[in-house]
């Protein structure tokens, strides 16, 4: 027994790490072929971003709203629901939390720091409240509906961004004001990390519980994997697709909110970034397999190479689009990975060379 | 001549072997049947001779020559064809389109003298082809139809034409008349005798050994994946296979105790339910019964008569437009099925893997699903695994089920299996009503008379049981009352003891016992 | 007059690409696979086909290299969610993100902003008039003076309503994307018929991003596909992959975001809204034709999933 | 390599060890070969490599803060960004010190905004340069430009290659830009403004269309927008919006009008179809800080807003040379007159004759002081 368990997690760990040594090993041609050293760069993009005591903790924090985003869109994922109201989500909830970051005065910090959470959480519920609503009661398809509200959404805080009381008239470019400084997470340690990372972690564990051992979590598994069961044992679905996307709005809210009060302090048209809090943490959802600590570490994964990135355009002379290409091309090898354990690839294909299958157990329901 | 041999077939699964050294022989233009318990192993013997499965070891002859097929076009070309437990149709296709799926005619032009084929499908020809194969073989089917929206009998017969379509010569049915109603299976087994007439050869797995008894020449039985016995049908008995399939004396037919209930007070009524679509199509129609405690409530009729309907309506799956529904004068109208529960409603929905169980969780969550937010596993909003890990215990010993250890997934497990966690789970509760609903679909014959017998224990425990079956047999053995519907009406009462099922049959036929 | 012709000129300028991305990406949603790289693909075929038509001078030979690029960005698609089971969702992010980065990182090494086909083409010579046509008013407007890819689009709808509904591939495309196990049991190669699902509309997406950046524009800009993709995804989701309906929704953005434009010339400091309306305009019309197939539902439950 | 040649023709293979007396610049969104803005200020670093030896680096990043921790840390000590945010800079976030505070040693040059103000106008810190380009003034010459072709057209250009809208329909012309930010309105007022003053003298009225929200990178989506304005009459189109400006490029050529471009000289891009480029050149400033920096005076700029104007040569328009050879022979005279006319104009605003209003320092754009040109939808 002993032995099987560590035979399974080294097959584990083994099927996580070769698709992102094959990408490295494609992505390492690619560098070769730009005449760049791939062992230099690969060096930078790993060392400074986990191995150096500030690199490692601006990469935890950049994980922080990532991994509530990442659970943000597993919830949803997991009851078979394509909230992609995520994104939109974060950004609003990163707006409102500005909002009330500067328009707010002569309350504590903590209070303050509170209050923004809130309304930014509250925005993301409100927010994701619309396609909730749609989808439970007139069947509207969800994935189109918060795809087109995202959109939508972007123009509209843009506009509010652009002029009227909410425009910082000192800024040259198309910003808020900044928040006050009590409403900022104060940065800890002497690094980038600031409380709002342990705020995530926190939240992490609270949701590995509702997950593996509630109510709640035994729910979204049933409507996931069998809606009409799900029914017939008494859910009430509608109220709890509505339920489900408004936890799922929340977390997006918060996340948004919390990078605007730990990282970006105002809110300006590129504030979620490229792909965007609620993209990334779809992919981390996935590559986590919408388990839990699958995403935390993908969340650190993504934050990582997200940090590595702007290093080795600072320290190596490989363009930062290259970093970009390596993405995807990582990116590509990890969807592979994640089928693998669904399917059992690296078994087959040692059913193909010839072995036993009585070596190759199948590998389980975790997917 | 053998046109099947098998030499050592073996299939192993991580955790089972499923087929364990098979050998038999199937004899030209024969009917053979295989019986087994639920999870002998049968449909994974079938699968690999279709190539669907691959053996992890021993030899498959077909006419005489070895074959390895690695795909079911392999095994169509070696002449077999396959209907399958569960249906492979594609619902929104047409009846003749369904047919020709693989082997489409398609239009094709005139190039100098060659005819050069388009990718256009020939629909006009298809159709022709398939009108004139259903007039060969005298069945009711119409080209036409969206096999979505026909009889599930209909749809049987559109799979044993897709096998006749291919001009097979042995054809496999796995579990054939599990879906289909008494009045579709007399027909059904003419077709396999005349298909046996023509030279087919047929290989039959039921669990329902009348019919193994009626049809088949030879019969081969197969416990835990290994044969244990192979005879021919003339010199064995149903309850000489059921003893076999079972290890055990079995009762095919539960001894029921009549007694007089008039006296007994009413549990549940049900006052002029219906169901009208906005449509205007009336799918119920005043509907009204009352049962009392103790009593068994039978309902029969053909499928797609309303019973499915009247089931969603009581289990609160469907909404009624009038009529009313009551437990012990508490009126449960329009309830959702949590708040039925609550009031002491057991549901036994009609299709196990939809509405009953959900395959991709585990033994022990599907075994509390409906009650998983009572107290007893749950305190707030946390599930309590010791609890929950308990009840799977108790349950799997009470009820004896088969599961590989306490994280199996119901997916794991076979059909019988499956339904027993339904009963454990259902009858558990404590119910003041029990509605079931094809209590025994598919389950084997062992497995039945354990069923059965736990519903009357009920009954005899004073609480109310409604049952809806298409197994004719199966409401005459169990109900105190028989209703009869048709086109969503009640056309008919019989009494339980000592029922005719030839009264039955034309209640179900819709012509009315006068008087 | 002047404004109504705008707006239906526009939108036929719109809905163009996305138009043929949706017929393109709408096969493969058939055979259940969607996918989301379909906006990379339109990027690649936007991009390769500009690069080429430049390095080549010549921009049919550039469009039909952009096209085998794009079908070779397919192929690795396919052969990630097919053969190595892939998460199809993932793989298409990767898509979108590799080509994204490649194609500036190839403008970068070019050390130019742009690519600019100037000197190749003038898109002026592109447009196709047709005589008698262009001189009835309003619809010759909307009718005449387009790009080839136009017409192409009008004709690959039906042509793929057609393949889809007509043809034994469409047959199978459907039946694979309805009942993988069914198509399995009598013979067809689900995987072909997928990778087939999924070739085509790389090459029309591939078209499409030619249509945007070489025939449109004689210009390749980073990312110019703008979401497009997205866009056509949407649409035939909410087409439900019928190649018509899906189509409609494709024209009611392009109409949408025609008028928006259109309107807003003399909308005041309210213009900066006006660029949300396409996106609302989806979302009511979605949930307008929702509520219209609910009404009158007797059966509890959403069918979620 | 690409970039690589850009950024390793200055410094070391890669350098995350200290070293000393180095410059480095922090690319804004649109990376380093924009043709324009950021291109511009590389080639002002290679210019000083050249000239006084000095190496450089280029940064692309997304975490500006991050980067300028980690070069100040590195070593560098002046360093150039061109992207916006400056909290961290000159404010300090979540509890930290000012970036500046940290590194009193390193000189760090911010562009096109002024964050290191006191509320009573003096400067924050002594180590953070801001510059601001009068962009509104080369604007201006582009709008009364934009006037004068357009009242010309015909004569200067004949009839044959364009189809400029005639008459008062045709008294039309537009601005398209990427956000509505002070950074982008300084154009489109500057340029509404300068049409306005010629309109007046010409005694004509102007429709100016406006179009704040076109976003950077959709091309196409310029395009269209552009194309609305030119059927609606629109004869020249100026657009401030990075790619989007492409795609009104290529539609002013498709549809046989003009357009106008920004930031670098890019006027061979459509020869004939681009009139001017409003140029805002960062070479200027960043070739004169480092010559500061070089000669250790850069101390004595500390602190203060360097206002690049047009006599500076860091803004202007270009010189016309590639309009001017579409000029047929019967429109010469009237060229020369044109050029003449904004030789006059550009004389006027360098002796504050004509005041131009500037966005980008606050000033509030009123647009019912235009007498002559309406805005129906700014
Ligand atoms: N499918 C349904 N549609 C509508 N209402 C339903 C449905 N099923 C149950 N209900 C009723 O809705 C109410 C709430 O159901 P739900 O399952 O959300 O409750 P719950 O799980 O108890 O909520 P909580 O999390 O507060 O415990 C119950 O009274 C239940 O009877
Ligand atoms: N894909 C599979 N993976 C693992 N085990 C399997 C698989 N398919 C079947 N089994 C196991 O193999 C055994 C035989 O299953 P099979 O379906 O052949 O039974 P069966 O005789 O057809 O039963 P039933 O009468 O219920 O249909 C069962 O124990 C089942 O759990
Ligand atoms: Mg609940
Ligand atoms: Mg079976």
């Amino acid at each position: 027994m002993e032995k099987k368990k560590l035979k399974h997690y080294l097959r584990e760990t083994l099927s996580t790490l070769l698709p992102i040594l094959a990408a490295l090993v494609v992505g390492g041609f690619v560098i070769l072929a730009i005449g760049e050293n791939p062992i230099t760069t690969y060096g930078v993009l790993l060392q400074k971003s986990l191995f150096t005591y500030s690199g490692l903790m601006k990469t935890l924090h950049y994980a922080g709203p990532l991994i509530l985003t990442g659970l943000a869109i597993a919830v949803a994922f997991k009851a078979n629901i394509y909230n992609m109201a995520v994104e939109g989500a974060a950004v609003l909830g990163g707006f409102s939390a500005a909002v009330v970051g500067f328009s707010l005065h002569g309350v504590s910090a903590p209070v303050h720091i509170f209050l923004c959470l809130l309304t930014g959480i509250l925005a993301g519920v409100l927010y994701t409240a619309i396609p909730a609503f749609l989808k439970a009661y007139l069947n509207v398809d969800e994935m189109v509906v918060t795809l087109m509200l995202n959109y939508a959404l972007v123009i509209v805080l843009q506009y509010f961004t652009e002029g009227g009381a909410l425009k910082d008239p000192k800024a040259g470019y198309v910003s808020t004001y900044s928040v006050s400084p009590d409403a900022m997470f104060q940065k800890l340690f002497n690094s980038d990390l600031t409380p709002f990372f342990f705020i995530s972690i926190i939240i992490f564990i609270f949701f590995w519980f509702v997950f593996k051992k509630s109510k709640l979590g035994y729910e979204i598994t049933a409507m996931g994997n069998n809606p009409a069961f799900s029914e017939a044992s008494g859910m009430n679905v509608r109220r709890k697709i509505i339920l489900i996307m408004l936890i799922s709005g929340a977390l997006s809210g918060l996340a948004g909110g919390g990078f605007m009060l730990s990282e970006k302090y105002r809110y300006t048209l590129d504030f979620s970034g490229d792909p965007g809090l609620g993209w990334e943490g779809m992919l981390i959802a996935l590559v986590g397999r919408k388990d839990p600590v699958g995403i935390l570490i993908a969340s650190i994964f993504f934050a990582a190479l997200n940090t590595g990135s702007d290093y080795v355009d600072m320290f190596t002379n490989v363009p930062k689009n290259i970093v970009g290409v390596l993405q995807g091309i990582i990116i590509l090898f990890v969807s592979f990975r994640a089928a693998d354990a669904k399917f059992g690839i690296s078994a087959k294909l040692r059913d193909k060379f010839g072995k036993s299958p009585k070596d190759a157990p199948a590998e389980g329901k975790a997917a | 001549m053998n046109v099947i041999e098998t030499i050592g077939l073996t299939k192993e699964y991580p955790n089972c072997v499923a087929n364990d050294h098979i050998s038999i022989q199937v004899p030209q233009s024969e009917i053979t049947a295989i019986v087994g318990e639920n999870g002998a192993g049968k449909t994974t013997l079938m699968n690999m001779f279709y190539g669907m499965e691959r053996p992890t070891s021993g030899v498959l002859k077909i006419e005489g020559r070895e074959v390895r097929f690695n795909s079911p076009l392999d095994a169509i070309d070696c002449g077999l064809g396959m209907v399958h437990q569960h249906f492979k149709l594609v619902p929104s296709l047409t009846v003749f389109e369904n047919i020709m799926l693989g082997t489409e005619t398609r239009k094709a032009v005139k190039i100098g003298k060659r005819q050069v084929p388009t990718p256009f499908i020939d629909k006009k020809q298809e159709k022709e082809k398939i009108a004139e194969l259903i007039r060969q073989y005298n069945l009711s089917l119409s080209p036409d139809d969206i096999v979505g929206s026909i009889s599930i009998g209909a749809k049987q017969q559109v799979e044993i034409l897709k096998m006749l379509y291919r001009n097979v010569n042995i054809l496999i049915f796995d579990e054939p008349t599990a879906v289909l109603t008494p009045q579709e299976i007399e027909p059904f087994l003419q077709n396999l005798k005349n298909m046996k007439q023509q030279g087919k050869t047929i290989i039959l797995i039921t669990h329902k050994l009348q019919e193994v008894m009626e049809v088949s020449d030879q019969v081969i039985v197969i416990k835990r994946g290994k044969i244990i016995g192979s005879m021919p049908t003339a010199e064995t008995s149903p309850a000489q296979l059921a003893d076999m399939m079972v290890g055990r004396k079995v009762l095919l037919r539960v001894d029921k105790k009549y007694e007089d209930l008039s006296q007994k007070p009413v549990a549940y009524e049900v006052k002029n339910l219906s169901v009208t679509e906005s449509s205007g199509k009336v799918l119920l129609d005043d509907v009204s019964f009352q049962i009392r405690e103790g009593e068994v409530l039978g309902i029969a009729g053909v499928e797609g008569n309303g019973q499915s309907e009247l089931v969603n309506v009581l289990t609160g799956m469907m909404r009624c437009t009038g009529g009313s529904v009551s437990l012990y004068d508490r009126d449960l109208t329009n309830y959702w099925p949590r708040e039925l529960r609550k009031a002491g409603v057991a549901m036994i929905p009609e299709d196990r893997y939809i509405q009953g169980l959900c395959r991709e969780m585990k033994v022990s969550e599907n075994l509390i699903a409906g009650y998983h937010g009572n107290p007893e596993f749950c305190s707030h909003g946390f599930l309590r695994g010791k609890a929950v890990r308990e009840n799977l215990r108790q349950q799997v010993e009470k009820y004896d089920i088969r599961i590989g250890g306490e994280s199996s997934y119901v997916s794991e497990l076979s059909g019988g299996n499956a339904q027993k966690i339904i009963i454990a789970r259902e009858f558990s509760s404590d119910p003041k009503l029990l509605i079931a609903s094809q209590p025994t679909r598919g389950v084997d014959v062992g497995s039945i008379e354990f069923i059965h017998k736990k519903i009357l224990e009920l009954s005899g425990q004073n609480k109310a049981v409604l049952i809806v079956s298409s197994e004719l047999s199966e409401v005459m053995s169990l109900s105190d009352r028989i209703l009869v519907m048709f086109k969503g009406k009640i056309i008919g009462e019989v009494p339980g003891k000592n029922a005719d099922s030839g009264e039955i049959g034309l209640l179900m036929a819709g012509i009315a016992a006068a008087g | 007059m002047n404004m109504l012709n705008s707006i239906l000129y526009d939108t036929i300028y719109y809905s163009t690409p996305i138009v043929l991305c949706t017929i393109g990406g709408l096969l493969s949603y058939n055979a259940n696979v969607v996918n989301i790289g379909l906006e990379g693909m339109m990027l690649m075929g936007a991009f390769s086909s500009a690069l080429f038509s430049l390095l080549t001078g010549n921009i049919f030979l550039g469009i039909l290299i952009g096209v085998v690029l794009t079908f070779l960005l397919g192929l690795i698609f396919s052969f990630l969610s097919i053969n190595l089971k892939s998460n199809f969702i993932i793989t298409g992010f990767g898509v979108n993100i590799l080509v994204a980065a490649l194609s500036e990182f190839v403008l970068q090494y070019m050390q130019v902003a742009n690519i600019n086909l100037n000197s190749v083409v003038n898109v002026n010579h592109l447009k196709i008039h047709i005589p008698l046509v262009e001189n009835i008013p309003i619809l010759g407007k909307l009718l005449s003076g387009h790009p080839f890819m136009t017409y192409f689009t009008i004709a690959m709808v039906f042509v793929v309503n057609l393949i889809l509904y007509h043809t034994r591939f469409g047959l199978y495309v459907r039946v694979v994307g309805e009942n993988e196990d069914s198509a399995r049991s009598v013979g067809i190669n689900v995987n072909r018929v997928r990778y087939a699902a999924i070739l085509i509309g790389a090459v029309l997406s591939a078209l499409a991003g030619a249509n945007l950046s070489v025939e449109r524009m004689a210009l390749f800009t980073n990312n110019m596909t703008a979401g497009r993709g997205f866009i056509a995804l949407a649409a035939f989701y909410c087409g439900k992959g019928k190649p018509l309906n899906s189509v409609l929704y494709a024209v009611i953005f392009g109409l949408a975001q025609a008028l928006a434009t259109n309107l807003s010339l003399n909308a005041g400091a309210a213009s900066g809204l006006f660029g949300a309306v396409p996106y609302v305009v989806m979302v009511i019309v979605l949930a307008a034709v929702s509520v219209t197939k609910q009404r009158g539902k007797l059966t509890r439950g959403t069918g979620i999933g | 390599g690409s970039k690589g040649q850009a950024a390793s023709s200055g410094s070391a293979q890669s350098a995350p060890q200290k070293v000393t007396g180095k410059i480095a610049l922090i690319c804004s969104a649109a990376g380093p070969n924009d043709n324009g803005y950021n291109q511009s200020a590389i080639d002002g670093l290679k210019e000083v490599k050249k000239d006084l030896g000095i190496d450089y680096k280029v940064v692309q990043s997304t975490d500006i803060p991050g980067s300028l921790t980690s070069l100040a840390q590195a070593g560098y000590k002046l360093i150039f960004s061109l992207e916006y945010n400056f909290d961290a800079l000159v404010k300090g976030v979540g509890g930290q010190k000012a970036i500046a505070d940290q590194f009193p040693d390193t000189t760090f040059v911010v562009f096109n905004d002024n964050p290191n103000l006191k509320a009573d106008g003096t400067p924050l810190h002594k180590n953070v340069i801001s510059v601001m380009f009068n962009v509104n003034e080369s604007s201006f010459l582009a709008g009364a430009l934009s006037v004068m072709v357009n009242e010309n057209a015909t004569t200067l250009f004949g009839t044959s290659d364009y189809s400029f809208t005639a008459g008062d329909a045709g008294r039309k012309i537009g601005f398209i830009g990427g956000t509505k930010s002070n950074g982008i309105t300084v154009f489109g007022y500057g340029y509404a403004s300068g049409a306005n003053y010629e309109a007046k003298k010409l005694n004509k009225q102007y429709t100016c269309y406006t179009y704040y929200d076109a976003g950077f990178t959709d091309s196409a989506a310029g395009a269209t927008k552009a194309n609305t304005f030119f059927s609606s009459g629109a004869n020249v189109i100026f657009s401030s919006a990075g790619s989007v400006g492409d795609g009104v490029d290529s539609k002013a050529k498709e549809v046989k009008k003009m357009s106008i471009e920004v930031d670098a000289n890019k006027d061979a891009a459509y020869p004939g179809h681009i009139l001017t480029s409003v140029i805002k050149n960062t070479k200027v400033p960043v070739y004169t800080i480092a010559k500061y920096y070089n000669d250790g005076k850069i101390a004595d700029y500390g602190g203060k807003e360097l206002t690049y104007d047009l006599k500076s040569g860091a803004t202007s328009i270009t010189d016309l040379t590639e309009i001017g050879s579409k000029v047929v022979d019967s429109g010469k005279d009237e060229w020369t007159k044109i050029k003449a006319e904004l030789k006059d104009i550009s004389d006027k605003i360098g002796s504050g004759t004509i005041k131009v209003v500037n966005a980008q320092n606050g000033e509030k754009f009123d647009k019912s002081t235009l007498t002559n040109v309406t805005m129906p939808n700014d």
